[in-house]
């Protein structure tokens, strides 16, 4: 069997239940592909194990893997798993939020780590600093929620499928919180796609692997989104640490398949307008601009289409 | 004034023309024993050490190594505790002499401290005793002269001989001008001829200044030459086997180390040593 | 003169044991509650300090969590659940231990080497010995994630990466230590082995090396709580893949304070049975060159 | 005797390796294997030249001092080209390693972001974190010197939270005290005390039996022992915790900033820039934070040679 | 045959008597001088030293402390270099002498690797020099019951006295059976009477083995008891003031020190000692 490598952008939760999924239910096998899936983490970039070639296909955000490509680092979208954007700013009412355009002066929990840029596109979309002075301040945040419990932010970055339960089970209710989807806000860039090095579509034996490869995915989604559940437990199976729970996984899976492609040709293709929309919204930032040109050959449909031929 | 009430020397051995028999008693120790507790199980340092030393006289504790020496002379300046029997020091415990400035005590190393000079060395004492600037410089001249050290004053311990270390130590310890002197083989690291200096030098001070010297040594010339009494001891336990006061006058220089009365002196406490050294 | 109690080992220990413990509740209460109380003027409930003082130690989310909290969740991990599995904290510590051990060895062995070269080498000494110190400047701790994912990216993954940064880390203890005590020798004991005509390799084998081996140890203890460290720290970017590391990381991300402090607690253990073993190793050494311990 | 046309050779192949790293198209190892034998040449004239630079200043050169800095750095410039030439000749991604060439010019390009990174780290966590563990290490040994009590229940104290690995309490000090400088000021106080606390400890405990003996005969007050004979003593051991808590402290308050920080500082800018793929830069910031740290070291080591000029290890100028 | 050709004692003082004027000569120095190099300057340790000792011969070096014995010691040892003039030693140079193992060292302190018990401390000539476990074995044990250790060779350094230690590290030296013995002050640790008798075995090794023994010594009455030459040096510059031949006989015992010939010796060295050391 071809062997293949995907690199994923987080640890092991349900975030990633579609490749599991196809792994555990043999779908991968079954197009006679060896996959491994290596589990990220916070301080693993996805690209640059794809440039040392320790990875042969990524999972990636759009906005970083554009900067990467801007870079240098001729990254192309072979096809897009998620075509809503999971992320918001989850503010505390109290803190006297309740648009946008409170935000002066107050202090915003980002993540960094090639995460920020849909924040920073935004920010400069309200025109506000984010480098000290008159707009908001920014705190890097850590790995999880805390500073909105501890007072240290008025708002957090959260995820809809990860964060923002975390939130709740903090023991703050929806009522005291006042959310902005990035969606909502009309800056919402794509998330979770797959990514692999340019020159290696120029290879119809790679394409062709690539190709079976986004079938079996695509067919893994399918699946874990009818099976929640079951999916849940295949990530519990495969999570090393052994700090995950079922409930919060389950939960993550319910939320997760709600961002799935549901419209067009579904699950993996990646619709040029939602490309264009995430290129002008990190674009149109003036003051921290993300990429600096219209990117050429960003993504491409041959995959996809190849895998639909299979 | 000397007794020994021990079981090796029963008898009182005060010497009738003894001129220290009727001086103050400088320092009484009465049944006096050591033991100290090791990991090997107990050393008995010292057993029923019984003796007097009279104020002014020189007395000079001789014996084979590890026969107490030391330990006596730490017990008197309040160094170690003995565990059983009494001392006095001036009439007081070695604690109080110690606190009230006695004595002035002379390692067997020189002990200087190696991040000040000679003289700030020398300044120590008189630092802690909290005297005078003025006064701590002429004392500190004073005695840096008299063992020969005063255009060294502004080196460091390490820049000197180890025999030029040993007499700023002595500087170190008269510079208070302490009543007793208590001595721990200052000499035993010097040359022969320098030694013999340093003797008579100790000589002159102490007949200057009319000081008590209680003096360890190794050297029988040594104890010879400079002691009105020899304490002569002997190891394991440690104890006193003969106290010998010597018929020399008290100053004493170098040429009567060619007399007859020197060498009956060396051969009697020779004798004594040796006594002890075949038993083991 | 008889010990009193105070002068006790044990006794100071179980003192200090018992007052760390008081002085824990006391601030666990003292920061829990200020977050309770937080939360309920949001809420604009009422509270009592009764009830806070009951809610204080049972708090999901602790600024600090109580010490039986703590030791629960411990106990629950270390011994009721199976070793095998991801949950136990058992298993989790011996894919530390192992790059730590690993780590350590391989440290030892660089640093013994490098020092072993300095102190016959000068030209080695002069070249080498500054940048062995300013290498200890590098933040290798914060570099530690991009030499994963970097030798991740050729495809050394596993142990090996999180081994090598222990490495880095201990290796500097022992080539210090090991020079100073290469060059501890008695000079006259140096000066008598040349009066023998003694080779290098004699000279080294029969004193130099037994006058470094106290050195040595010192360093070696400092060296494998430097590798525990580097391997704990080595595990947090390739967070997924289990290790003492993984569970403060999983711990931190899912708001796990307790598994958080469990898992402190075990390296801290962890750290400290590794230096006992090594302090075990140096008497059983000492023992056999005659000094009595 | 004359060395003068071989260390000619040497200086010759150096020069061809410089140029060959610096100045050739990438991906020249790739095109022309061969031209590896030119880096291990390199290696060999490298030491040769060292060698016969040590044995200059051993025999006592009149330039002994410039060729005691010349030897070590023969050797950096031999690592920094052998980076150079292996980075470029086999066109490694710079997302993976950068080049030496591109650390420098994203060093002077970043400059006032440097800066600002460095005074946020630097000079406040880092400052104010080595001064407030070193003192209160201090202090606390001299308590403790004193105890039994405390030293018995101190120092199995001090070796269980050393056994802690920092990056653990790291987060915890973030929730305590916010996300600011102090939470890793704070990380430096705990990873500086107990070194500092044993260290003294240690340097107390040393002083010479003689020593203390002596000032027992001069019926010495607590305090006039401790600064005449105790604290000058304990000063070889006080260094040792100073120069090791410099580069501790560095590492602790960079690692701290991993797990929340203000948008500026060391570790945040290497955290970030990592995932930015901006590589050159993540190591212009390391560049940055080993130079701090060798500076700090060799100040620390300049001051100690001068309040130890009576310490054997200083004397004999080793 | 000794010949001085310094400008103090500028003739050839071969006397007459001399059992020893057509001996082989086993050192041979020549206007020898040495300068260390120190931060506070050049400090003249040895400065022209000539000087013949033959082959069997007992030489003592005595003077101040600092005359630069130990130096020139060491510089026959090939421990340290010769800054001028030449030194041969059994017709080679120090450093072949050393390399063929020609000489036994035995230093001021006992040196024992505290991490060997006292027989394997003597095995460690043998070792290096590659002999056989069974050659080993018997000589440790041959001079460990010279020196009078045979019950503690399997005691470690630490379990010993100074005086033992001392004892031990003098078996190590003679295991390898050396033609020739070079010893720094190796009793000045002990107490007098350990001293007599070390002495006394010492000679006893000397007048059996036939070795030639070069000895430096602070104590005017070891050098005598010791001696068939007395090399007497002076410091700043350190230099050979005066070689005194003994007119006692090879084999001395302790009863010789009552003699008056031990007296005159004894007297004649303390006046060229003082001699040197009243120009000072
Ligand atoms: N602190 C101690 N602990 C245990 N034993 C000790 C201690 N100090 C001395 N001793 C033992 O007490 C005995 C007497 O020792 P001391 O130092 O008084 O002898 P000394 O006559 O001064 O010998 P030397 O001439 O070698 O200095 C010896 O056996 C010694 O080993
Ligand atoms: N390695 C050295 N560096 C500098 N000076 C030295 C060195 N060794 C000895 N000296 C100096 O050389 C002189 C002679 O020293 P040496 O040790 O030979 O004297 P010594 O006669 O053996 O004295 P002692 O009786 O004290 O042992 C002294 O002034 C000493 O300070
Ligand atoms: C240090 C750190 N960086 C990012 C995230 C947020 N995060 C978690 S999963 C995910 C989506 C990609 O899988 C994102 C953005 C975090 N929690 N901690
Ligand atoms: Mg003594
Ligand atoms: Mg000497």
């Amino acid at each position: 069997a071809d062997e293949l490598t995907l690199q994923l952008k987080w640890v092991t939760q349900a975030q990633f239940a579609g490749y599991y999924a196809a792994l555990e239910q043999g779908f991968y096998e079954d197009e006679g592909l060896d996959v491994t899936i290596k589990p990220g983490g916070p301080d693993i970039a996805p690209a640059q194990i794809l440039a040392g070639g320790g990875a042969d296909i990524i999972v990636d955000w759009m906005p970083s893997a554009l900067a990467t490509r801007e870079k240098g680092l001729p990254l192309v979208n072979i096809g897009q798993i998620y075509d809503k954007s999971g992320m918001m700013l989850t503010c505390l009412k109290s803190s006297g939020i309740s648009t946008p355009a409170d935000f002066g002066g107050k202090t915003l929990g980002v993540w960094f780590f090639g995460n920020e840029y849909p924040f920073l596109s935004w920010m400069s979309k309200l025109g506000y600093e984010t480098t000290g002075g008159s707009g908001v301040t920014v705190l890097k945040q850590g790995f999880n929620v805390d500073p909105i419990f501890q007072g240290q932010a008025d708002c957090v970055s959260t995820m809809t499928y990860n964060e923002y339960g975390q939130v709740l089970d903090g023991g703050l209710t929806p009522e005291e919180l006042q959310l902005f989807k990035y969606e909502d806000e009309g800056v919402a860039t794509l998330e979770d796609g797959l990514y692999v090095m340019e020159e290696d579509l120029a290879d119809s034996k790679m394409v062709e692997n690539y190709a079976k490869f986004l079938k079996a995915t695509i067919k893994g989604w399918e699946w874990a989104k009818e099976n929640p559940v079951d999916a849940a437990m295949i990530i519990l199976d495969y999570d090393d640490t052994g700090a995950q729970t079922e409930e919060h996984q389950i939960r993550m899976m319910t939320e997760v398949a709600k961002l799935l492609s549901s419209e067009g040709k579904g699950i993996g293709y990646l619709d040029p307008a939602d490309y264009q929309r995430t290129v002008d919204v990190l674009l149109s930032s003036e003051s921290a601009p993300v990429i600096t040109k219209q990117p050429e050959g960003a993504y491409s449909h041959v995959v996809f289409e190849k895998a639909m031929s299979l | 004034m000397y007794a020994v009430e021990n079981s090796t020397v029963a008898e009182e051995s005060v010497s009738p023309q003894s001129p220290s028999s009727n001086k103050r008693v400088m320092i009484d120790v009465k049944d006096l024993s050591l033991v100290f507790q090791t990991n090997d199980g107990p050393v008995n340092a010292l057993s029923d050490i019984n003796l007097k030393i009279g104020e002014g006289d020189f007395v000079s504790f001789i014996g084979p190594s590890g026969c107490g020496k030391t330990t006596l002379l730490r017990v008197i300046a309040d160094l170690e505790k003995q565990t059983a029997g009494s001392i006095s020091v001036n009439g007081t415990t070695p604690e109080d002499a110690r606190l009230n400035r006695l004595y002035g005590y002379v390692f067997q190393a020189a002990a200087l401290l190696p991040w000040r000079t000679i003289k700030k060395n020398c300044a120590v004492p008189l630092e802690i005793s909290g005297h005078s600037q003025a006064h701590q410089n002429k004392q500190i001249d004073k005695y840096l002269r008299m063992v020969g050290l005063q255009d060294f004053h502004e080196k460091y311990p390490w820049q000197l001989s180890g025999g030029m270390q040993q007499r700023a130590s002595i500087a170190r310890a008269l510079c208070i001008e302490p009543d007793l002197l208590l001595m721990d083989e200052p000499f035993g690291a010097l040359d022969e001829i320098t030694r013999d200096h340093m003797n008579v030098e100790l000589l002159k001070i102490w007949d200057e200044t009319k000081k008590t010297v209680v003096f360890v040594t190794h050297s029988i010339s040594e104890a010879v030459m400079l002691s009105t009494h020899i304490v002569v001891m002997s190891p394991r336990p440690g104890r006193i086997t003969k106290v010998i006061e010597s018929p020399l006058p008290r100053m004493k220089d170098l040429a009567l180390r060619d007399t007859e009365a020197f060498h009956a002196l060396a051969a009697e406490i020779r004798a004594a040593l040796a006594e002890e050294h075949a038993i083991d | 003169m008889k010990e009193s109690i105070f002068d006790k080992k044990w006794f100071a220990i179980v003192v200090f044991i018992i007052a760390i413990t008081a002085l824990w509740y006391a601030a666990a209460l003292w920061m829990n509650g200020n977050q309770l109380v937080k939360t309920y003027e949001r809420k604009n409930q009422e509270w009592t300090y009764s009830t806070i003082i009951a809610e204080a130690y049972q708090v999901k989310r602790p600024m600090l969590p109580p010490p039986h909290q703590v030791f629960a969740q411990w106990y629950k991990t270390v011994f009721d659940t199976k070793v095998t599995s991801k949950r136990s904290l058992v298993y989790h510590t011996m894919v530390t231990l192992q790059s730590t051990m690993l780590g350590f060895v391989l440290g030892t062995v660089l640093g013994v080497a490098i020092a072993i070269g300095i102190v016959h080498n000068r030209t080695m000494e002069m070249s080498f010995m500054p940048w062995v110190i300013a290498s200890q400047t590098i933040p290798i701790l914060a570099i530690a994630p991009i030499i994963v994912v970097v030798l991740g990216a050729i495809n050394l993954t596993g142990v090996v990466p999180k081994a090598i940064i222990s490495m880095y880390l201990s290796f500097f203890p022992v080539t210090i230590g090991m020079v100073k005590g290469l060059r501890s020798s008695d000079r006259m004991h140096l000066e008598l082995m040349q009066t023998y005509n003694a080779s290098n390799s004699q000279t080294f084998w029969m004193l130099r090396w037994y006058s470094a081996q106290p050195f040595l140890f010192a360093s070696l203890k400092v060296a494998i709580a430097a590798a525990l460290v580097g391997a704990i720290v080595a595990e947090l970017p390739t967070g997924a893949q289990g290790g003492l590391g993984s569970r403060l990381l999983s711990g931190s991300y899912y708001g796990q304070t307790v598994q958080i402090w469990a898992a402190l607690f075990m390296a801290a253990l962890l750290g400290l049975s590794l230096v006992t073993v090594v302090s075990l190793f140096e008497k059983i050494l000492l023992r056999r060159r005659g000094v009595s311990v | 005797m004359n060395q003068t046309p071989k260390l000619l050779i040497y200086a010759a192949v150096l020069f061809a390796q410089v140029a060959l790293a610096f100045f050739t198209e990438p991906g020249f190892y790739e095109r022309a294997p061969l031209l590896l034998f030119l880096l291990l040449a390199s290696f060999f004239a490298a030491a040769g030249m060292m060698s016969a630079c040590t044995a200059l200043v051993d025999a006592n050169h009149p330039f002994k001092k410039s060729l005691k800095i010349a030897v070590p750095s023969v050797f950096a410039l031999v690592v920094v080209v052998s980076w150079q030439a292996l980075t470029q000749g086999y066109d490694v991604p710079q997302v993976l390693l950068p080049a030496p060439s591109e650390i420098i010019v994203a060093f002077f390009s970043n400059l006032p972001t440097l800066w600002a990174d460095f005074r946020q780290t630097f000079l406040k966590a880092v400052i104010a974190g080595y001064l407030m563990g070193c003192i209160s290490g201090f202090i606390v040994a001299q308590w403790a010197v004193k105890s039994r009590f405390l030293q018995n229940g101190l120092l199995p104290l001090g070796n269980f939270v050393s056994a802690i690995p920092i990056v653990g309490i790291a987060p915890i000090m973030v929730m305590w005290f916010g996300f600011d400088w102090p939470s890793k000021a704070a990380v430096v106080v705990v990873m500086t005390f107990f070194p500092m606390f044993i260290n003294t400890l240690a340097g107390l405990q040393s002083v010479d039996a003689l020593h203390k003996d002596l000032m027992h005969t001069y019926a010495a007050k607590k305090s006039q022992t401790f600064t005449k004979s105790q604290l000058p003593q304990a000063m070889p051991f006080i260094f040792n915790a100073l120069k090791l808590n410099s580069t501790l402290a560095l590492i602790g308050a960079i690692v701290a900033e991993f797990f929340g920080t203000p948008i500026v500082g060391m570790g945040f800018r290497i955290s970030t820039e990592v995932g930015r793929m901006n590589m050159e830069m993540v190591w212009a910031t390391i560049l940055v934070a080993a130079l701090a740290g060798s500076m700090s070291y060799g100040a620390l080591a300049l001051l100690e040679r001068a309040v130890l000029f009576w310490h054997p290890s200083v004397r004999s100028g080793r």
